[in-house]
C-alpha cells in the first residue's frame, strides 16, 4: 500500500523549503516557475531542503535547525559553487548539484529517490536538548515553582506589558528568521508581540558581513551595477537589470499578499521583458489595481517621513517619500535621454510598490531609447535598492530603520512594511566590502 | 429518557456549577460555574416543558429568557473583569478587598 | 419531524459529496491559478495532481512540536471536517433529494458555521507554537466579526419562505430567486463565506505573512485533513449560497439537480477566482468593514425584504 | 435499532458527556481547555434539548455558546497568569463548603424528580414546537421578548462603557497598582498600606 502511494506521490510537485545564500537569490526564486517544484513556507510541509549559494558560518546552526524540523522522509540538496564546501560540513547527508544549472531537475530526482526508499530519510543533526534545564525541579518535577514561577518544561512564563488600551496583558517574545520565507535571507527580527501588535522589536546584525565576497559571484541582476562602478556599462543593459530587479521584488511581494499565482506571472514577465516593454508594466499595474492591493493591504501602512530618509540614499524607498534624489540625474548620458526621477508623495507601503512599478516602466522605456549610450564612470551608481557607493549600501542604512518602523504595527502590516523596503542583506554586506577594493567580475 | 433521569443530570450540572462558583478564585472560572448553573436550569426547564407541561409554548419562552440572562451575565461579567483588572490589576477574588470603585 | 435519510445512506452520500467536492475544488484551484499565472495547463496534471499531492501527504510522516495538546491537535481537523459534512448534509439537491432537512435547518447550518471558529482556534492553539497561536487569535477576531452579518444575511432568505427549513427556503424561490429579491444578500454572504473558510483575500489565520499560520506546524495526514476540510467547507458555502440565493433546483429546461450543481460550481469558481485575484485584506480593515458596513447593509436587506413581504 | 432506543442511547451519551466535561472544567490546569470543556458540556446539553423536541432552543444554545466560549478562552489567556497550565494550579478557596454546597444542590434537585409527582403530560405535537415558539414569541409573550431585547441592548451599551478605558473621570487605570495578596498589608478599611 505504502509502495503504491509512494509511486503516486512521486508525480506530485516536490515540496521544497528553499534557502537562498549569497549569489543564489535568483536561482531559488526561479524555482517558482517550475511546476514540478513547490516552494513551501514551513519546513514541516517540506520533504526537501534546498540550500543554494554561499552561507556565513553564523547561519550554520539555524540551517541545521530547519533541517531537523522537516518531516520524514526528508533529504537535503546543496547547490553551491565549489567554494561552498562549508555547507557539506554542516549538512553531511546532502546531495550536491551544480548551482549554475537549473536546480529543479536535481530536486525532483532526489525526492523520487527518497520516496522509492533508495536512501534512508536523513536523521536529525542537532541533539534534542531542552531550552532550559527543568527535569526534577519543582513539586511535580515540571521545572516550575508555585503558579507562575520557574521554567516549567524549560519555558519561561509569559511576561506582562501594557497594551495600547492600557491593559497589562501577556506578551509573546518571538524570534523570526533568519530563514522566515517572507524576509530576505539572513534577517533576524526579535519582536515582542502583544496579541497581533508588535510592541517593540530589534534586528540582529547582518550575518552576511562575515562572508568573503571575493569568492562569490554576484547575482545577475546586481552584476551590471557593480561593474558600472568602475567601467562604462551600456545604459540599456543597466536599465533592463533595474526593471528585472524591481519585477523580481514584486513577484515575492505578491506572494506575501497571498497572490501566489500572480507572483509566478510577474516572475515570468521579469525573465521575458526586453528594452522598450514599458507597456507590459503598465498592463501589470492595471492588473494590480484590480486586486485592490494598494487600497486593502498597503494603503497607509508603514509610512516613512521624508526627513527620516535624508542622506540615506535609499533609492526607490526615498523617492516614494518624495525625495527626488537619483544619481542618474547627474549622468550626462541620462540627461541626454531626458531622465527625471519619478517620485510619490505618500511614503507608505503602497507608494513604495507604485514607485517600483513606475521605475520599472521608466527603466524599460529608457532602455528602449538608450541605443549604444554608456554610463559615465563616477564611482557611484544608482542601484535598484539605492545608491551604490565605494562605501556603505542603502540597505545597510534602511535596515537600521526597521525596528522604529515596526513599533505599534499589526503583524501583517509589519510584514508588508519589511517587504516593501526590499532589503537585501547580501547586497549590503557586499557593498560594505567594496571599500577594500574588491575586484568585481 | 425519563423526567427523573433528566432532573438527575440537571442536578449534577447545577451541583458542579455551585461548587465552581463558590470555590474558584479566578473571576473567569467563577463565571464558568455560573454558566453551568444556568445551563442546568435550562435543561430542567425544557425537560419539564417537554414531559410534564403538555408542550405549553410558554415553557420554551422561559428558556429563551434564561438564555438572554446568560448572555447578559456573560457580557457584564467580562466587562466587569476588564474594568477591575484595568483599575485594580486584580484577576482573582482575593485581590478585591473592597467593592468601592 | 421532517425528512431524514437513513444513517447508512447519509454517511455514504455526504462522504461521496465531500470527496468529489474537495477534488473539484483542488482541480478548479489548479486551473484558475494556472490561468492567472499564465502557465500552460496539462490535462494530466489537472486530473491527477490533487491525488498525487494527497498521496505525498499520506506518505509523509507527521512531525510534532514539544508539549502539544495532542487530543486537541487531532480533534481540530476532524471537527472541521465534521462541521463541513454537517453543513453539506443540509443542502438539498432537489425537492426530495436531501440528506437531512430539520425544521431548523438554518439554525443548524449557522451553528456549524459558528463552531468553525472553535475548530480553527483549537488548531492554532494546540501545537504550542507562536505562529499558529497568532493565526488562532486572528481567526477569533475575524469570526466574531463575520458572525452577525452572516446570520442576518442568511436570515433574510428565511423571510419569504416563512420557514427555517432549507428545503422550504429553496421552494419559496420558485417565482423569483432571492438574489433578485434581496440583491444585497448574496454579496454579503460570499464575503462572509470567504471569511468562514478563510480563503483567498480573507485567509488571515493561515496566511502567507504567518508562514501558514494555524497550519504552519502541520505535516502528513493532519495537514491533508485540514486542507481537505477547508475545501469541503468552501463547497458547503457555495452549495448553500446556490440554495439560499440562486434558487437551488429551480431553473428552466434542465433538471433540478443539474441546475443545483451548475450553480454550486459557478459560485465555487467565483470564490476561487477571488482567491487568486484579490489581495489579502488587513485584519483591521476587515473587522471595521464587517461591523460598520456589513451589519447595517444586512439589516437594510432584512428590512427591505420584510417590507416587500408585507 | 429502533428510534426510541436510539434516542435513549444518545440521551445517556449526552448526559454522561455533559456531566463529565462539566466536572473537568474545574479539574484542568489549562484555562483554554477549561473553556473548551465547558463548551462541550453546553453542546451536550444542546443535544439533549434537541432530543426533547426543543430543536430550535438546542441549536441556538450551541450556536450561542460557540462564540461565547471562544471569547471566554481568549479572556482566560489574557487575564490569567498561567493560561497554558504549565504549572499545576489549585486556585480555590472555601473548598469544603463549596463541595458541600454542590452536593446539597445536587441532592435537592435530583430528589425533586423522585419526590414530587409531576404530571405526566408529554408534548402532544412535538413537530410543532418551533412554530409554537415563534408564535408565542411574537404573540402573547411579545412584551417579554421585547423586554429581553431591550435588556440586551442596554447591556451592550453598559458593557462598552464599563470596559472602555476612558471614563467620566479620565483614564480609568491611572494610578492603579497591583493590590497585595497578603491581608495584613491591607488595613481593615480596605485602604492600601502606604509604603
Amino acid at each position: 500500500m505504502r509502495q503504491f502511494l509512494a509511486r503516486i506521490a512521486a508525480g506530485a510537485p516536490v515540496p521544497v523549503f528553499a534557502i537562498a545564500g549569497a549569489g543564489a537569490r535568483e536561482q531559488v526564486q526561479d524555482l517558482r516557475l517550475n511546476p514540478g517544484v513547490r516552494l513551501v513556507d514551513s519546513p514541516r510541509e517540506a520533504n526537501v531542503l534546498l540550500v543554494a549559494g554561499a552561507m556565513p558560518e553564523s547561519l550554520a546552526e539555524p540551517l541545521q535547525r530547519i533541517h531537523d524540523a522537516m518531516s520524514h522522509p526528508r533529504c537535503t540538496v546543496v547547490a553551491a559553487s565549489p567554494e561552498g564546501r562549508d555547507l557539506h560540513a554542516w549538512l553531511p547527508d546532502a546531495t550536491a548539484v551544480a548551482l549554475h544549472e537549473p536546480i529543479a531537475g536535481g530536486l525532483v530526482d532526489v525526492h523520487r529517490g527518497i520516496l522509492r526508499g533508495d536512501r534512508p530519510s536523513e536523521p536529525a543533526l542537532l541533539p534534542d536538548v531542552e531550552p532550559a534545564p527543568w527535569r526534577g525541579v519543582g513539586p511535580f518535577g515540571q521545572g516550575g515553582t508555585g503558579m507562575t514561577g520557574g521554567t516549567p518544561y524549560g519555558r519561561p512564563m509569559a511576561d506582562l506589558l501594557d497594551d495600547r488600551d492600557g491593559l497589562r496583558l501577556d506578551i509573546l517574545p518571538l524570534t523570526v528568521g533568519p530563514f522566515f520565507p517572507r524576509f530576505p535571507s539572513g534577517l533576524i527580527l526579535q519582536a515582542t508581540l502583544a496579541g497581533d501588535v508588535v510592541v517593540e522589536s530589534a534586528i540582529e546584525a547582518n550575518p552576511f558581513t562575515d562572508l568573503d565576497f571575493e569568492m562569490v559571484t554576484p547575482s545577475p541582476t546586481l552584476g551590471p551595477f557593480l561593474r558600472a562602478l568602475s567601467a562604462p556599462v551600456p545604459i540599456a543593459e543597466l536599465e533592463l537589470a533595474r526593471a528585472r530587479s524591481h519585477l523580481r521584488w514584486l513577484a515575492d511581494a505578491l506572494v506575501s499578499q497571498g497572490l501566489h499565482a500572480l507572483g509566478v506571472r510577474v516572475l515570468a514577465l521579469a525573465a521575458r521583458v526586453r528594452p522598450g516593454d514599458g507597456e507590459e508594466v503598465r498592463k501589470l499595474e492595471r492588473l494590480l489595481r484590480g486586486t485592490q492591493v494598494f487600497r486593502w493591504s498597503l494603503g497607509g501602512v508603514g509610512p516613512i517621513a521624508a526627513e527620516r530618509l535624508i542622506a540615506i540614499a535609499a533609492g526607490p524607498v526615498a523617492r516614494a517619500s518624495g525625495i527626488a534624489e537619483d544619481a542618474r540625474a547627474d549622468d550626462p548620458a541620462y540627461r541626454e535621454l531626458g531622465f527625471t526621477p519619478v517620485t510619490q508623495r505618500a511614503g507608505d507601503a503602497a507608494a513604495r510598490w507604485r514607485q517600483r512599478l513606475a521605475e520599472a516602466e521608466q527603466a524599460l522605456d529608457l532602455a528602449g531609447r538608450a541605443g549604444p549610450r554608456q554610463t559615465e564612470v563616477r564611482g557611484q551608481v544608482e542601484g535598484p535598492r539605492g545608491l551604490l557607493l565605494a562605501e556603505g549600501a542603502p540597505t545597510g542604512r534602511l535596515y537600521e530603520l526597521v525596528p522604529e518602523l515596526l513599533a505599534g504595527l499589526e503583524w501583517g502590516d509589519a510584514i508588508a512594511t519589511i517587504v516593501s523596503l526590499d532589503l537585501d542583506l547580501e547586497e549590503a554586506a557586499l557593498a560594505a566590502q567594496l571599500t577594500a577594493g574588491v575586484p568585481v567580475a | 429518557m425519563t423526567l427523573e433521569a433528566l432532573l438527575v443530570v440537571a442536578g449534577a450540572l447545577f451541583g458542579i456549577g455551585v461548587y465552581g462558583a463558590l470555590s474558584q478564585q479566578s473571576f473567569v472560572m467563577l463565571m464558568m460555574g455560573l454558566e453551568l448553573m444556568i445551563n442546568a436550569a435550562i435543561l430542567a426547564l425544557v425537560a419539564l416543558w417537554a414531559l410534564a407541561a403538555g408542550g405549553n409554548p410558554q415553557g420554551q419562552m422561559l428558556a429563551v429568557v434564561f438564555m438572554t440572562v446568560m448572555a447578559v451575565e456573560m457580557a457584564l461579567g467580562f466587562a466587569l473583569i476588564t474594568n477591575v483588572y484595568r483599575v485594580r490589576r486584580a484577576d482573582i477574588t482575593e485581590k478585591l478587598r473592597r467593592l468601592r470603585g | 419531524m421532517r425528512t431524514y435519510a437513513s444513517p447508512e445512506f447519509a454517511l455514504l452520500a455526504v462522504g461521496f459529496t465531500m470527496v468529489v467536492g474537495i477534488y473539484v475544488v483542488a482541480m478548479l484551484d489548479h486551473v484558475v491559478g494556472g490561468r492567472v499565472a499564465a502557465r500552460p495547463l496539462l490535462w494530466r496534471e489537472i486530473v491527477a495532481g490533487p491525488a498525487r499531492s494527497a498521496a505525498l501527504l499520506i506518505v509523509q510522516r507527521r512531525m510534532t512540536t514539544e508539549r502539544t495538546d495532542t487530543p486537541g491537535w487531532m480533534l481540530a481537523p476532524a471537527l472541521f471536517a465534521a462541521l463541513a459534512a454537517t453543513a453539506l448534509a443540509l443542502v438539498p439537491l432537489g425537492p426530495d433529494l436531501v440528506v437531512a432537512d430539520p425544521e431548523t435547518g438554518f439554525v443548524v447550518f449557522s451553528a456549524a458555521i459558528a463552531f468553525v471558529m472553535i475548530a480553527v482556534f483549537l488548531h492554532g492553539w494546540s501545537p504550542n507554537s507562536a505562529l499558529p497561536l497568532h493565526g488562532a487569535y486572528r481567526y477569533a477576531a475575524q469570526a466574531l466579526s463575520f458572525q452577525i452579518p452572516f446570520l442576518l444575511a442568511m436570515l433574510a432568505t428565511a423571510l419569504p419562505a416563512e420557514s427555517l427549513s432549507i428545503v422550504e427556503i429553496v421552494a419559496a424561490q420558485e417565482s423569483a430567486w432571492n438574489v433578485v429579491r434581496q440583491p444585497l444578500g448574496l454579496p454579503i454572504y460570499l464575503v462572509v463565506g470567504l471569511a468562514v473558510s478563510f480563503w483567498g483575500p480573507l485567509n488571515l489565520p493561515d496566511g502567507a505573512d504567518l508562514a501558514g499560520g494555524t497550519s504552519a506546524e502541520d505535516s502528513g495526514i493532519a495537514r491533508l485533513l485540514w486542507q481537505a476540510a477547508r475545501a469541503a467547507m468552501l463547497v458547503a458555502i457555495a452549495a448553500m449560497g446556490a440554495a439560499g440565493f440562486l434558487g437551488g433546483w429551480w431553473g428552466p429546461w434542465l433538471s433540478g439537480i443539474v441546475w443545483m450543481l451548475l450553480k454550486t460550481v459557478a459560485l465555487l469558481v467565483l470564490l476561487i477566482a477571488a482567491g487568486h485575484l484579490l489581495a489579502r485584506v488587513r485584519i483591521e480593515r476587515f473587522v471595521v468593514v464587517a461591523w460598520v458596513l456589513l451589519i447595517p447593509l444586512a439589516l437594510v436587506n432584512i428590512f427591505v425584504s420584510g417590507a416587500f413581504l408585507l | 435499532m429502533s428510534e426510541e432506543r436510539l434516542v435513549d442511547v444518545l440521551f445517556w451519551v449526552f448526559a454522561i458527556g455533559s456531566v463529565v466535561t462539566g466536572y473537568r472544567v474545574f479539574r484542568t490546569d489549562s484555562m483554554v481547555r477549561a473553556a473548551f470543556y465547558l463548551l462541550a458540556s453546553f453542546a451536550a446539553v444542546g443535544g439533549i434539548l434537541v432530543l426533547l423536541g426543543a430543536e430550535f432552543l438546542g441549536m441556538v444554545l450551541i450556536l450561542m455558546m460557540a462564540g461565547e466560549m471562544l471569547v471566554m478562552a481568549i479572556v482566560m489567556v489574557m487575564f490569567m497568569m498561567n493560561p497554558a497550565g504549565l504549572n499545576p494550579m489549585w486556585m480555590v478557596h472555601q473548598h469544603r463548603i463549596a463541595v458541600a454546597a454542590g452536593v446539597v444542590a445536587f441532592l435537592a434537585i435530583a430528589s425533586l424528580g423522585f419526590l414530587v409527582d409531576f404530571p405526566d403530560q408529554p408534548n402532544a405535537r412535538p413537530e410543532l414546537a418551533t412554530e409554537q415558539l415563534g408564535i408565542e414569541l411574537l404573540g402573547d409573550s411579545m412584551l417579554v421578548f421585547q423586554t429581553a431585547g431591550v435588556a440586551l441592548l442596554s447591556t451592550m451599551a453598559g458593557v462598552v462603557v464599563l470596559a472602555s478605558r476612558r471614563g467620566r473621570y479620565g483614564i480609568a487605570d491611572e494610578g492603579s497598582e497591583e493590590p497585595p495578596l497578603q491581608p495584613d498589608e491591607v488595613d481593615l478599611l480596605g485602604e492600601e498600606a502606604t509604603p
